[in-house]
């Protein structure tokens, strides 16, 4: 149909109107508006720039009127291009603690925010009638896993522009809430998907870029993300996909435990397979060093009693030997001390004998010439010889001298003795005679 | 078990006790345990995931004072 | 055998043992006491390998189904 | 036969008997009664060294089955 | 014989003899008297040396075939 | 004879009965006398030297085969 | 003949007969009487010579053999 609306101007950054003039979209006007919402997305309502090519024209009942004949598409993006700029700007420059860009990027505290590994508790932010909520909670609850959750609804209008400031509040309702949110859910159900210019509003766009919990996004719309949906912890598509996005978290968490839980059982069977061939090892050490021990000392032993018996035998043999020769000594002595007394004794035997005859020998000798001599001193072997024996008164005179003339003297011969006076005495030297 | 442990919690002592494993630390007089104590953390975690929040409460005060 | 022995402690001492065994520094007089002691750590180690598998194979038989 | 003879100690002891029947300072005389010692020595060492086998044999079959 | 003669003492009275005779100082009367005396002294010595090498024989023997 | 004569005495009377007759210090009255009684010391000695020969061979002979 | 007339008395006396005929002034008839004392002499110490000589050889030959 038709659309009668009103284009005003208003002063510089306030609310307030400086002009206004009232307009109408016929029938073509308005199929040219309804283009223009699809191609920008945004709803043509309040509070949008918009370049319009109008006619003008008057009706004494109606009074100055502008028709519309076109709408720019291409200026009302420009213009909400340069709105979000001036938004994000915004929150660059006031809360720099809490937005701040990296390339294209925008990171905010929540989405820096880490994601619980099980997403259980969930306040979920949307308009009970809608689809969209209605397909979060479907897609959620009928999983297939078997996975539950607790869903706190926070419900509420979640479009239009002018709803920024309530939504916001609803975040803080539920900041506020004192209950523990693995999530916010944010999503917007169904009908046009034009007007996301809520989602670009400063106040909005602070409390979700600041907000403790990571704020999961299923806003429907196809095309470019709000600066919400860059702020937020995660942003999906549709709140289907939001749903599908938390089944999914979930899941790969129970993944990652199951593999844990699979490692746990492999390392402790491995751990007890390696205790029980660790066991092995010094059981066969200590058999084997026990046997080698025992062996070494059974060996040890033999040898030092071999040992202690040989040298037994050994001194025994020593003492053996020198006894042996203190005999040889004891048994040759005594024969050698008596062959050498037989020889003395034989030794004087012969001298006795030798002796004994040598003795008598000369005494026979000595006799014998004993004899002789009385045998020459015996006067009868002189007398025979022709000499004679005087004797003067009785005694035999051996030179006369003892003879006087006169004087009787007796004259002994061989054979007769004569009686005769001596007539004279002649001394004589008788050499005559001598031998 | 502790009233307020998380999966989280849950989870990393879980990761601890298989490092412990894998790099040996773990004495056979303590496997058993160990082992039972991540039976109890893996049961924790699943039950978390499929629980109600009833449920998990009345799970967790089963646990009782069996912690470490 | 000692009411607080763990198998930790006993494995250690079958070591030892073994290095000492090793390094002949075992007397006859000590050698079959040396050894009933080793007979009897190995045994503890070995019931206690014994008792701690069937609890392990218990608590994972527990943990159910092992496939990820 | 000392109640507290080791072997250890009757095996020094045999040690020094033989050190001593190798320097010639030992008498026939005492070498009888020497040899009555290391006699009793020998037997001791001998019968410690059976027993301590018989023990070592059946301690070692005893902890052998049982192996891993 | 004396009762309480030992090697050692016979074995030093047979050395004694010996020296004795060997620088010849031993008169023929007391010649074979000696010679009994060393004879007996001998015979007992050997006799000594004989009984004490049974015993080693002996102590041999008793150790038997369990030497290697 | 006389009965406790002994040989040495015997021999040492006849040394000096021959030193006697060696000097002809014996007159020929005491020789016949003196040769009579070194006849009958010879006899004595050599009896002597004979017997003990005699003992000494024996009492060796009795040594010998036990010797080592 | 005196009874106990000795060899060396004799011979003795015919020594001092002989001096005697040599030096003093000998009367016929003790001249006589002296060689009559000489011959005599003589005649005894010859015989006992004689008888001596007979004994003495009596004994050597009983005493044997000397030479070894």
């Amino acid at each position: 149909g038709h659309r009668y609306f009103t284009l005003v101007e208003k002063k510089e950054g306030t609310n307030e109107i400086v002009a206004s003039l009232k307009a109408v979209a016929w029938k073509f006007g308005s199929s040219r508006i309804r283009e223009f919402e699809k191609q920008t997305g945004q709803a043509f309502g309040n509070n949008i720039n918009v370049l319009l090519n109008v006619s003008v024209s008057y009706h004494q009942r109606y009074g100055l009127q502008l028709m519309v004949n076109d709408i720019s598409a291409a200026f009302t993006i420009g213009k909400l291009e340069m709105e979000r700029q001036a938004t994000l700007q915004r929150l660059l420059v006031e809360c720099p603690g809490l937005v701040r860009q990296e390339g294209e990027n925008l990171i905010s505290l929540n989405n820096s925010l880490p994601l619980n590994m099980v997403i259980r508790r969930i306040a979920l932010v949307g308009s009970s009638a809608s689809a969209g909520y209605e397909d979060f909670l479907h897609t959620l609850e009928q999983n297939e896993f078997g996975y539950r959750f607790a869903v706190d609804s926070y419900l509420g209008t979640v479009q239009g522009e002018a709803n920024a400031a309530y939504l916001a509040a609803t975040f803080a309702k539920i900041a506020g809430s004192n209950k523990f949110y693995d999530a916010v859910v944010l999503v917007r159900g169904g009908g046009a998907d034009t007007d996301f210019l809520l989602f670009d509003q400063y106040e909005l766009c602070r409390q979700v870029a600041g907000f403790p919990i990571p704020i999961i996004t299923g806003l429907g719309h196809l095309k470019n993300h709000s600066i919400t949906d860059r702020l937020a912890h995660t942003a999906l598509k549709t709140p289907t996909k939001a749903a599908e996005f938390i089944l999914a978290h979930n899941r790969a968490s129970e993944d990652r435990l199951k593999a844990l839980r699979n490692t746990l059982i492999i390392k402790s069977l491995e751990l007890m397979a390696r205790r029980q061939r660790e066991l092995a090892l010094p059981l066969h050490a200590i058999i084997h060093h026990s046997q080698q021990a025992f062996l070494s000392r059974k060996d040890e032993y033999h040898h030092l009693s071999r040992e202690v018996l040989s040298k037994s035998k050994a001194l025994l043999n020593r003492r053996s030997s020198g006894l042996a020769a203190v005999a040889t000594h004891l048994s040759l002595a005594p024969l050698r001390i008596l062959s050498a007394e037989v020889s003395a004794l034989q030794q004087t035997q012969h001298t006795l004998r030798r002796d004994a005859g040598r003795q008598l020998k000369d005494q026979i000798a000595e006799v014998s010439s004993m004899e002789r001599l009385f045998r020459l001193m015996s006067p009868m072997n002189i007398l025979k010889k022709g000499f004679a024996l005087v004797s003067a008164k009785g005694y035999i005179s051996r030179d006369g001298s003892d003879v006087e003339p006169g004087q009787e003297i007796s004259i002994r011969l061989s054979a007769y003795e004569i009686t005769a006076i001596t007539i004279q005495k002649e001394k004589r030297d008788g050499d005559e005679f001598n031998l | 078990m502790e009233m307020n442990l998380t999966y989280e919690a849950a989870f990393n002592e879980l990761k601890e006790l298989a490092a412990e494993m894998e790099s040996e630390q773990v004495s056979v007089d303590e496997l058993a345990e160990k082992l039972k104590r991540a039976s109890m953390l893996i049961k924790f975690c699943q039950d978390k995931l499929r629980s109600t929040e009833a449920e998990v409460n009345q799970i967790i005060s089963s646990m009782g004072p069996s912690q470490p």
